[in-house]
């Protein structure tokens, strides 16, 4: 029996202790008519032999492509070390620390995170993760709601430049709270946020607006303009950061005169391997005066009673253990492990080796966008400074062209297509560190190719 | 036994520089959109940060190092083979937005993923894409909004809970805008059914129930309520944290709900982490497969592929930036398949077992069970109300001092409508020797509390801190390091 | 400076506090015309990104093939649980366990495995480990010679169904020492080493026969009539054991009367991957009366200065680093984290799981015998049961047959022609439990066709 | 914090299935062949297994939690990078007699490397087969000695051992069938040229030195110590365990050297696992080469193959079953490629700074440094005669009590010539803080030894066991564990 402990003479010894007969009795409060037949439709066991195989067959199957898609998940180098620490038994394989005295481990850990979230995005206070990027963005939303007490209208304000799918799943989460998440244009021109949109708004009771730095189209935002915006009009700021990003980006609590109010992202760039799209984490970070309406686990530190330094979690009251309906969230079980791993690759790759890999990322990208705007029928669009990512107009339909680079093993972008029709036939790029001067050529040799293999449309 | 902050090892100029990814080049970008200083990260070596790290490590509590009969929480083995496999470079490497000729293998276990936790719940669809059980609430209660909305009854914004349910559970239905309506239960600890025939009504949009509760009995007139909700028009949520009880001994969608989330992390044995991640797959009723939120994963022919907005028009959307967390999905891939049809009703079985068999010892020993009469399900509870009033000692006091055993604390103070309890979960992955330790340990704590009882209140002794200062921690927020100027 | 953690105000401290003024002034004894010039030889540094990536290509490019192989090393299902543990960096990044109060985990887990090996070899002591199976039987020779006061000799006899490759290296390493090697021949019909061909050593001195379970073409030999010959002529039995078999074979300890000397063998088939042939670990059990004569580490139990039981290095005066030049063996590092390996594996596997790995291998390597021998061209040799290789005759060469094999990505078994070319084309195979009845058939059907396609020599 | 045995978790008929291979077979061998009774392996589950050796793991010290200053054991940081990328399955599963053809990236690596360390050590040739240092110094003799009677010199059958060197030259020598001609060091830590001059002759094969020397001093007379051992038809032999300070700054082959052995586990950093494995790599000059053992990576246009009997007629011949620690040398070949050609002399240059700092230090606060008026090489020797006359404290108690202090002994009582000598090695990983911190123990140490000696005769105090009965192991051999009947 896998995994079940249980001699034959202990299950005796344990029914003859209980007064039972068989195992069966245990279940005789259950009605007899609704009882299970047999699970038919479940596979027979496999032992780890045979699941070993199976997995490693369709890991295999994958194949590692040369990827330039990003578009909300990252490649990034992470240090071998983050992962033979947080899979150890001790980290893995613990529960949300609950008795801090025997939790010290993962309880400082949390402590360090909040640490280092705080500093990088210029705020005070961090909670210990959220889901991912996109339910933080959420959360955020429903946290400016209660936080700003000053606003009765709950309508945010979401630059289309804003990751469309955030916007999609914020509002599938907060829409039931009846927030209005209302669509902002960006410029054509330089694919940002421009402050003139945002004039017609004003007068109005504005809840929030969201900037994303860098944006969707991997352009970076007039934050400090848009920042100040929002706080003449009274309405709160949200940052949808890129944590990575912020080793050379200013911090969102440095943005504009008052900086942003929270500041909130997918923490995957951090430690976190593509892993097809999770388990990711969601990060927020806020000033002090807005602790209370933060959602998630906080800890803080405290000391024992000989006056020893320990580590507790802390204003629980705003959680639903506690607060059950009244709750600043619904959310229990965190992205804990993927916080830790976070925690360990900024820990590693220190300040400098956060900036350095930024930096690298920025020259990847423009050698990128180079190397294939060169290419005939290849138009970069935007003019505006980059980050990692960039779009390109092509001059053939988008779809052949990617499903083409697919059956070279290059995984040439992301669509845009659906989210960005005005845009017609574009695609949207990345290269981080991980993308060398080869990578790169060889990307365009068959970009090349592919355009002029497939029709245009 | 304690440890530094990472900051103190820190020094100006200390770096892991095998790590940087090369010549600094230098990026352009106008000042106006850098920082001005340089983040409070350490500056460490990379030895620094693996001895920090690790030594944090050990000073936790685990199910790789003690037992964890951590109620509701379903602290069973993490089979090493799940976290191995999920983790290949494969697995590990592949982009989610990647296209589905290069995901085919991934993809079909995320179809049979599906398929057989249709088949464990008796569900008609399911949807793997919440993060973790409040959000597989979350999706649950707004699809059965969805319903309602769709059918025009725009008046059902009531959910109906419990008194022993779950934080989640009222926390959810407000998350969705509804309003929560809480039932008591009988000192049996079912439901009542009075008071939940007096609660329904036309504005009932459904009710929320965990069985077996988190009481750990099975709700015997599980039939009566469903026809008393349904009859109301309202729909059923099953919150299948407790799902490990029954696994292939009785199914959700047997007993008349409507929408369940299963906790992957506790019946399908992936690791909890530290807090998370898990998964909190949702499984659906017919009416209810039109609203699920996407992406699903169908097949066509031979070739899986996503279904998203256009497959499902009606869906609640998406809760998540891609398709939830996939590594998780995957380790519950490879769990179910390693337990296979004949394994699943065995998980419930010796849960079962070990939950019965540790309550009769305790009660034997002179231990107040909650709900005497009752068989446990695959967890109970034991209240020291008596031991509160008559020694002075608390849930607490007793919670402390077992970590001085070696042994994890059990729930305390949950569900709240038992005064002084430990909620008690072995699972079935542990021996008998470790829950008769687990029964030894209470006895001598209960001696203790009658002669010594200081020793509980003080407790624990053998931590790496002692009993921490909570109410401190709240008034003094100190939540984060501020490094000497 | 990859893994060195001095800053620039470290050194200068450092140096003022030597009283040196730069760190080159440290090494001023040393010749001045001694000092190298620049490594030009050797690459600029590869950050762990780049190694990575490298690493990964190298390591897909060899491919998994469908193997056959065994001859010495053996593929097994290890437990996924096995290489968690032993990697963890408590066990993984710890010396030698010289200090025993700060190892007791390590020491701890040496005692449990020579109980483990005793047990498993039916002798009553165990080392820690040897490095690898064929310098354990050089090791053992060296032993036996030392062991066996009565024999002057050092004659050891080897048949020559033992490992060939096992008696090079025994002669390499005991050859110094002038130990002589003589070669037994085999029973061409059966495979095994028949007690008649001992009859002419009647009478000589005989320090030790070797015998080898089961013996390199995978066939049993008559383990108790070849021991009791021994025994009755004075020498020595040293066994040659895989220990995965003796899940089901009889424990050396227990062949013929007296049961062998000493038990010597490779521990790879007990949790620990192939690896292109290393890290493995030898091991070697004997009895007590032998154990002052033993190479290699061993832990003893005994109690600390509170009367609690704890773990130490013992009969230490048996090594070089207390008797150098004196000491049973010069081995000083051994597999230390490969027998923890082994350790692991077989506390998990369990007496039961050991059993019902080698039945399995019995059943499949029948199954693989029935399969190819129905092929035309192929004649499985030798009639004696099998564990779980065997050799088959080839009516083409086989060089041309294997290498026809893999360029179909299966690799066909061992090419006997370089040690036994009196068995004329023939090839050694072998089917462990993984592989599966599929597996067998894709081999099968591969052979026949490429049985068609190699012209005969 | 004590454990029990595996086998005391035990139980007839409790295991961890899921390991198994399938449904059992009848293999249908001959009783004859079969064993009478199963062996005495643990009945346990897969998590009392995890749970056992997890916790059994956490009462070593190991580099990963401790400051580790071992003395000729180069304890520096493993990179988990090395772990990380030598365990990809593709090299993992490779079958060690699978053709090249399937083996091109893995002999790549092994051809490299082989290149790397010649160039790092100025030999002509490399053979990676040795599985550690006494097999490397096993292979070097055996090359000396097949040198000598390929040219008929059949009389040279000493080896020249200064009583310096580590315990493996005189075994190995013994080993190798020669006779070990010990010779003395001078006060100051050389050889004693006279007593070399007056040891060589007709029967000398040749001389084993480590340089620097085990006494953490460089042979400042290398270049006469090798005019002399050459002129009298001998070879030299270098024992490469402390080239970890010397990498990159002054080269075994050009102080004359005709075979040195690498510790690849020291110097180049792969695990030490408790005990091993380690790699014993040989580098030998131009004489030498036709004598190396096999099998070594060849390559030839653009494919590397293995050079076998056929290639090196003359070879030594085998020394493993295959081709020696595969994983280990992967390891070393990662390791190495990080550290590239500027990295090589930073080695030495720090891990000796670390040791100068340490020895000043520790002098001015008191201690005697064996050899005062040198330079330490990486590491330097500590003698605590005084205090073992004047205070009655051991060597062996400052050890003890160090791990009181949460850092791993230095190495005690080696070499032999000094007497109670701590032998420190700090390597350059280690930070200036840790150094601080283990100067500061020894302080504390010392006052204590002075004060309240009791505490070091006792120590440790902090560890899991208290000081052990080494004796009594050694008297009352109780080798393995006897469940009783
Ligand atoms: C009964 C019950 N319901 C819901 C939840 C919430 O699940 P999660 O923590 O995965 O969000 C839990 C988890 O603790 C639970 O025990
Ligand atoms: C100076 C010296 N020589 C040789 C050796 C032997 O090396 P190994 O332990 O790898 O066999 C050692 C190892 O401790 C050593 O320190």
């Amino acid at each position: 029996m896998p995994f079940i402990p249980h001699t034959e003479t202990d299950v005796r010894t344990m029914l003859d202790a209980i007064g039972a007969r068989r195992i069966e009795d245990l279940f005789d409060e259950i009605p007899a008519e609704l009882r299970a037949r047999a699970l038919t439709g479940i596979p027979a066991a496999l032992n780890e032999m045979e699941i070993g195989r199976l997995m490693s067959e369709r890991a295999a199957r994958d194949g590692q492509a040369l990827s330039f898609l990003g578009a909300g998940a990252y490649e990034h180098h992470i240090p071998a070390a983050v992962w033979a620490i947080v899979t150890r038994g001790e980290i893995y394989s613990a529960y949300t620390p609950y008795q801090a005295e025997a939790s010290q481990g993962t309880l400082q850990m949390i402590y360090e995170y909040q640490t280092m979230m705080a500093s990088l995005t210029g705020l005070e206070v961090s909670n210990a993760s959220l889901y991912d990027g996109a339910s933080a963005l959420a959360e955020a939303a429903l946290m400016a709601v209660r936080a700003h007490r000053k606003s009765q209208s709950a309508r945010i304000l979401v630059p289309r430049t804003v990751n469309p799918t955030y916007t999609r799943v914020a509002r599938a989460i907060a829409g039931n709270q009846n927030l209005k998440f209302e669509d902002l244009p960006y410029c054509t021109e330089g694919g940002h946020t421009i402050v003139e949109s945002l004039r017609r708004y004003e007068g109005q009771d504005i809840t929030a607006l969201v900037i994303q730095q860098p944006n969707f189209f991997g352009t970076l935002e007039d934050v400090d303009e848009l920042t100040d915006w929002a706080h003449r009009n009274g309405a709160f700021v949200i940052a949808v950061v890129n944590p990575a990003a912020l080793g050379i980006l200013k911090a969102p609590g440095q943005w504009g005169e008052r900086g942003a109010d929270i500041a909130c992202g997918e923490g995957q760039p951090l430690g976190v391997p593509l892993s097809s799209g999770g388990p990711y984490f969601g990060f927020m970070t806020t000033r002090m005066e807005y602790v209370r309406q933060m959602p998630g686990r906080i800890v803080g530190r405290t000391v024992d009673l000989e006056g020893k330094q320990g580590f507790t979690l802390t204003l629980q009251a705003r959680e639903q253990h506690i607060r059950r309906g009244k709750a600043t969230s619904n959310i229990c079980t965190n992205q804990g492990l993927l916080m830790m791993a976070g925690t360990i690759h900024l820990a590693i790759i220190g300040p400098q080796g956060l900036a350095q890999v930024a930096s690298t990322c920025v020259s990847r990208t423009q050698a990128l966008v180079a190397a294939l705007g060169a290419i005939k029928g290849v138009r970069p669009l935007f003019s505006r400074p980059r980050f990692h990512e960039a779009v390109l107009q092509l001059d053939r339909p988008a779809a052949a062209v990617l499903e083409q680079l697919a059956a070279r093993n290059i995984l040439g972008g992301l669509d845009l297509t659906e989210h960005y029709p005005e845009l017609g036939s574009a695609i949207l790029v990345c290269a981080t560190e991980t993308k060398t001067q080869g990578d790169i050529e060889e990307y365009a040799r068959a970009l090349g190719d592919v355009m002029k293999s497939v029709r245009a449309a | 036994m304690t440890e530094k902050l990472i900051f103190e090892y820190g020094k100006p100029g200390r770096a892991a520089t095998a790590q940087y990814p090369g010549a600094s080049v230098p990026h352009g970008l106008p000042a106006k959109f850098l920082r001005a200083a340089p983040p409070l990260l350490p500056e460490v070596s990379e030895l620094q940060a693996v001895r920090h790290f690790t030594r944090l490590s050990q000073l936790n509590f685990s199910i790789d190092t003690q037992f964890y009969p951590l109620g509701s929480c379903t602290m069973k083995y993490n089979p090493r083979a799940c976290n191995q496999y999920a983790m290949l470079p494969g697995f590990l490497g592949r982009h989610p937005l990647g296209p589905e000729t290069h995901g085919q293998g991934f993809l079909a276990c995320m179809f049979e993923l599906q398929e057989m936790l249709k088949e464990v719940t008796g569900m008609q669809g399911v949807s793997l894409t919440p993060m973790a059980g409040a959000q597989g609430e979350f999706a649950g209660v707004a699809m059965i909004r969805a319903y309602h909305r769709a059918r025009g009854d725009l008046e059902r914004t009531e959910i109906i809970v419990p008194d022993a349910a779950h934080g989640t559970n009222p926390a959810t239905a407000a998350m969705c805008g509804c309003t929560v309506r809480e039932i008591p239960s009988t000192p049996a600890g079912d439901v009542d059914l009075d008071a939940l025939r007096a609660t329904v009504g036309p504005r009932t949009a459904g009710i929320m129930l965990t069985n077996p509760s988190t009481l750990g009995v099975f709700e015997r007139h599980i039939r009566e309520v469903e026809r008393i909700v349904h009859d109301a028009g309202g729909l059923l949520y099953y919150d299948g944290a407790n799902l490990n009880a029954i696994l292939g001994k009785v199914r959700p969608g047997d007993m008349g709900f409507d929408v369940i989330h299963m906790n992957l992390h506790k019946t399908f044995s992936t690791p909890h982490g530290g807090g998370g991640p898990g998964s909190g797959a949702v499984g659906v009723s017919q009416r209810l497969l039109p609203f699920m939120p996407i992406p699903l994963v169908g097949k066509e022919g031979e070739r899986y592929r996503w279904l998203a907005e256009r497959d499902v028009p009606q869906s609640i959307g998406r809760l998540s930036g891609f398709m939830g967390n996939a590594g998780v999905l995957l380790r519950a891939y490879i769990y179910m398949r390693m337990l296979g049809r004949e394994g699943m009703p065995r998980v419930a079985e010796y849960a079962t077992l070990n939950a019965n068999y540790m309550m009769k010892r305790l009660t034997d020993a002179g231990f107040d069970a909650a709900y005497p009469g009752r068989r446990a399900s695959h967890e109970f509870i034991i209240t020291l109300k008596r031991q509160a009033r008559t020694l002075n000692v608390t849930a607490m006091d007793f919670a402390k001092r077992l970590l001085d055993h070696g042994i994890h604390a059990p729930t305390t103070y949950f569900p709240l409508l038992v005064p002084e309890c430990l909620l008690i979960e072995p699972t079935e992955t542990e021996a008998k020797e470790d829950l008769d330790g687990f029964i030894d340990a209470m006895i001598a704590i209960q001696r203790e509390a009658e002669t010594a009882p200081e020793q509980l209140k003080s407790a624990p002794h053998t931590m790496p801190v002692r009993r921490l200062d909570d109410l401190r921690a709240n008034k003094h927020l100190d939540l984060t390091f501020k490094p000497a100027a």
